[in-house]
């Protein structure tokens, strides 16, 4: 089989769009809270995704948008839920932290790492009440030192359960480089709890999409559960107005906000260690050039990648579509939202 | 009705509700040999053994409750559930307000509880006070066969999550295990009319949040749960013959609490002695305290509770654990009136 | 005095303390950045990234502590103690017990509390009950500057396990990180007094366990902690213009609790209402209830708590959360002796 | 360097013989509780504990004497706890699980898995309070699925903690074949964090002595976190009055006991998958036959292996000397313990 491109296409654009509507209304002070986006995860969410039939589940975590939009979950109440309305997919209980959709056997949960074991609970539910069905547990490379997820690595194998893990990594977990506190390779980390495990480039949504298939497919057989390691860039920080993310966009306003406590710091008696603080703060000063630099300069949009791979005429046609269909359901939203209040 | 044991009676209406709903399972560690005459009936797909990985099947019990199943979660002992209390506090608790009332968790977490065999304060807690303090939680403790096997139908029926506490001084295989009951030389506090009891065949159920009255009087309210309520009677009889009529209430689960039945029982003896293995801070005692408080009520009022660290000695034990002794002065105490 | 805000407060003495004493040092996830002005002073041996690995870090900064360090452990929000439970609950609130009183474990955990920002009830938990529960362990909740600067030292200074809550309502930073406040198109009910005011150079220790008395009145006890304080503060100012004396009391810990302040007060006034954003259940109005009543004071009750999970929506947080109308509603309804 | 087997041998000897006196004072009611013995664990304490010097830590799990004992703990108060005396190592508050001995750096924990972070802690001290420090960890097998044990591993390669973690492979966890539930190799899983790994068999005490040598000096000079997997025989059962065990000991008492409610399951109604049941009584039986025979036949005492590694003469001369230290200790406790009650 092939994969479909304009289907993994359309569904990029529509999780896109999703996110810069979220980020747009988040920016307007419309949703409230922390706002994590998925963007830059497009093809990871579309291409696991393209293979789930109803019946599956998914367990997310915190950039749960992406998959529950891959999913066919409608918009109008993700968009409500979002903003707080009481007719939203959880009533404006649950928030963008919180989605909920029992429809579609799909769970988020603010608390990294907690996919994993509640994936594992709906892949042991589909062992008995619906064999052949699979449950998919998205998490970021940073959760992977998680405690429960690592136990449920081991779970998903002792119990053979037909789970897939999709670790998105992108190398950063807020503001810490991942890599800087990971003892060896997730890779290797994962094969040694006794699954396969795969690595794939996941700003490629066909590389994607094949190597999701082989696990689910695997799952789906009740061979045994995978592990899937996507890289992927994170293009809009940690979260909506990432303060890291600000020294750049507002380079004036945030050095003069973080700079003079830093200097005062550098300068501050007791003098301990008072010749080694420039190269404190120059770890300081690093962190933030790597992530800037990362963004703005090294990293490939996923949904460029994808269009090159659609006819030209096809991918406007699905831009469009795409677009005022997300377009619709956030006025709707909204519209909806101004009546109630 | 039959005769049985404590653990015989709850196991009794696990396998009653294993066999007439499919959807119940249980696992856990070591349950292929705890639940063996379960395995034996059902098998290790519905009596399945687990990695010592709390965090992670429990949270699987979450995720496959969501999903359909009503899984019975066994964490050996209640103190280590803190291992995995993730969840039950930020999970199982919060799915249905999370939903917005739209999913729920029809999970049983089942744990043994309490002391009083020496085995130190890392296996010897209660704990129903830090589990009642989530919403969305419901907290059954059992004192006597029926009501295990009644609470633990109950419990296996609820939509939301359940944690059902099983006391192992009435279990006679956990005291077997763990209190090292195969030697002679050891004895233990048994309470017998919570060891071993009638129990309804085919079980009938206990609905959780409902009291029951033990004996009634009119000078004082004992309230407590679990072996306590055992040591309340005991105490009421030697407090009987100073002539003090004590009510002995069992409230059979820390939460919900019967609110009603316990301020009755205040209004009427305006004198209110909680007696609880678990902690004395932030626990049922202060709880108990302000549903009374809140009702009104200004009833006198004493406690005695576990005060802090359970010791391994059993002589230490002894006088940290409500005993009879303990409970009987504070009784006294308060119906002279004195602090 | 220099006037510091609130989150300023807490790493001066942080920085002081670590100035001052070598063995202190800090760890948790990203503190790289989170305490940048730390790490520039003291670089990254004394404050140390750690990988999201709460357990296993929380329970290593109690062997740390047990082998002489004075760690400041930072678990970002309170809520994610949950994951970290085992560390609290079975090892560092019971090693002076286990020891007989020979090894102690000089150990803050640090965490972020509390909502109004609009992220959620798995981020916006106090936890303080919960935690207080613990026998061995004290939860220190400062509600201004000079108060959160003064308590991070004594919780440093600490012989045994301290968790210090610090309220994002009053931490700019995390407001700004969690809330999103580098929109310009949100706003939240800060308390001025509480994010902002004096702190003495060099910060003086405020003694864990001691209240403060907030404002003086007659005919009502307000008890709260945190942010609670401030809306008391504000609502015993709309009862003054309806001719009702309210009395605030700032607990500034949750355990140990000041029972003599808390005593005296309800004493003189005999209306007790305990404000507290935590859960209603099993927490803060439990045992303060508990404790008026065991001291034999028969106070007017009430409590306006949080009552279950806190809801995402602005709006409907807003109502959950203890807020002025409802606790002037309350405090109303106790002293026209409605209930 | 090479071992000194005399040592050695007299560090198990010592060890073997505490344990006796432990199961004596448990049988005899004097010990209260559970008491999960070390039998079957002396060359694994005396080989590793042989490396550690003053200053050096030790965070341990429910079988802690051993390497209490093989440490230098003074046995009197140790008995004297154990007995729950007041002037035992704890007052009579920690007990069995709960041995602390802050003299040796020396902490226990009942709860699985808890000493790898708590070692993780000690090993983080000796890097700021007493560089050249180690921290060692003790755990079983089935510990190693508990995730704050696995985040532990992390941690000392991340932190580079000078600290050994030694996992006493003793195949069973309770009544569990840890193999049924545990994915992959434990060798592997923990090189997969990124530390050296090393397999040794812990019944031979000079090889446990070599092994654990290269990884505390590696641990001493700084370098790296290591992990040690030392196969042992559970020769006492989980722990004393294991029923598993009672079943060959007191072959006809416990089939009375277990047999009859285990014939009426199998006859229950209704009688779902009837036809199976004989299989799943056949699972409990195997369980109970593999736990005799490993225990009668099969499993080497690595007392008597050491002991063939010392001159006869010698071997007497240490098993008098430590005999009798133990029987000392023992009286003196019970003497003490008598006259304060
Ligand atoms: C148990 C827990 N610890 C810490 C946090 C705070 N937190 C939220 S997101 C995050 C980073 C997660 O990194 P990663 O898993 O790589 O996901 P990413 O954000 O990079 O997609 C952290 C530390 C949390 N929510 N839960
Ligand atoms: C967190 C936790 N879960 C379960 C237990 C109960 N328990 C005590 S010992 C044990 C088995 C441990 O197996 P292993 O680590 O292999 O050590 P062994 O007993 O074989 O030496 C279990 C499950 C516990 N004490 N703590
Ligand atoms: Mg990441
Ligand atoms: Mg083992």
């Amino acid at each position: 089989m092939k994969a479909d491109m304009e289907e993994l296409y359309r569904s990029m654009a529509r999780i896109r769009f999703c996110e810069e509507a979220l980020a747009n209304l988040w920016q307007r002070g419309i949703i409230s809270g922390e706002m994590h986006l998925g963007v830059g995860e497009e093809a990871v969410a579309a291409g696991v995704v393209a293979h789930l039939e109803d019946g599956d589940a998914l367990a997310l975590d915190h950039r749960s948008t992406p998959p529950l939009v891959a999913r066919g979950v409608d918009l109008v109440p993700l968009f409500l839920e979002m903003i707080g309305d009481e007719r939203g997919l959880c009533r404006g209980w649950g928030g963008h932290m919180h989605l909920f959709s029992r429809e579609h056997l799909a769970c988020s949960s603010g608390i990294v790492g907690s996919s994993a074991p509640l994936g594992a609970g709906f892949a042991l539910a589909a062992q008995y009440l619906a064999p052949g069905k699979v449950a998919v547990s998205f998490f970021g490379e940073g959760a992977a030192n998680q405690g429960m997820l690592l136990e449920s690595l081991n779970l998903a194998v002792a119990w053979r359960l037909p789970q897939v893990f999709v670790c998105k990594d992108n190398r950063w977990a807020i503001t810490t480089r991942s890599r800087s506190v990971t003892g060896g390779d997730l890779l290797r980390r994962a094969r040694s709890f006794g699954m396969p495990a795969c690595r794939v480039d996941g700003t490629r949504v066909e590389a994607v999409w094949e190597a999701a298939g082989k696990a689910v497919r695997r799952a789906r057989a009740g061979r045994s559960p995978s592990f899937l390691l996507a890289s992927c860039p994170r293009r809009e920080g940690h979260f909506l107005g990432d303060p890291l993310l600000r020294v750049y966009r507002e380079p004036l306003k945030q050095t003069l906000e973080i700079g003079p406590p830093l200097v005062r710091s550098l300068l501050s008696r007791p003098l301990q260690a008072f010749a080694l603080r420039p190269l404190y703060m120059g770890i300081i000063g690093k962190t933030l050039t790597v992530l800037g630099i990362e963004k703005f300069l090294l990293e490939p949009d996923p949904l460029c990648r994808a269009a090159r791979l659609v006819p030209d005429d096809v991918r406007r046609r699905i831009d469009q579509e795409a677009r005022e269909e997300v377009e619709r359901a956030v006025s709707a939203a909204m519209e909806r939202g101004k009546r109630h209040a | 009705m039959p005769k049985m044991t404590f653990a015989q009676a709850i196991d009794y209406a696990l396998g009653e509700a294993m066999a007439r709903d499919e959807r119940v399972v249980t696992f856990g560690e070591d349950v292929t040999m705890l639940r063996r005459n379960l395995f034996v009936r059902f098998g290790p797909r519905r009596v399945r053994q687990a990695p010592i990985s709390e965090a992670a099947f429990l949270a699987a019990g979450v995720g496959a409750a969501m999903a359909g199943l009503r899984p019975v979660v066994e964490i050996m002992l209640v103190d280590f559930i803190a291992v995995a209390f993730d969840a039950l506090l930020n999970e199982a608790s919060k799915v249905r307000a999370f939903s917005g009332g739209g999913w729920n968790v029809p999970l049983v977490v089942r744990a043994a509880c309490g002391g009083g065999y020496g085995d130190g304060g890392q296996h010897e807690q209660c704990l129903w006070g830090l589990l009642s303090a989530m919403p969305g939680i419901s907290v059954a403790v059992p004192s006597n066969p029926a009501d295990a096997a009644g609470l633990m139908l109950s419990a296996i029926d609820s939509d939301d999550p359940v944690v059902y506490l099983e006391h192992k001084l009435l279990s006679d295989y956990w005291l077997d295990y763990l209190g090292g009951g195969s030697r002679g030389t050891v004895s233990f506090d048994v309470p017998r009319e919570g060891a071993e009891g009638e129990v309804a065949c085919p079980p009938s159920p206990v609905p959780i949040g409902k009291a029951r009255l033990v004996a009634e009087g009119g000078d004082l309210s004992l309230f407590s749960l679990g072996v306590g309520v055992h040591r309340c009677v005991e105490a009421a009889r030697s407090l009987a013959e100073r002539g003090i009529a004590s009510e002995v209430i069992d409230l059979r689960s820390a939460c919900p609490l019967d609110t009603e039945l316990v301020t009755a029982s205040a209004r009427k003896t305006g004198r209110v002695l909680v007696v609880d293995e678990d902690y004395i801070a932030y626990g049922l005692s202060g709880e108990l305290a302000a549903v009374l408080a809140e009702a009104g009520i200004k009833a006198d009022f004493a406690r005695v509770c576990s005060e802090g660290a359970i010791p391994f000695s059993r002589k230490l034990e002894d006088e940290v654990l409500p005993n009879v002794r303990r409970i009987t002065e504070a009784a006294l105490r308060l119906c002279e009136g004195r602090p």
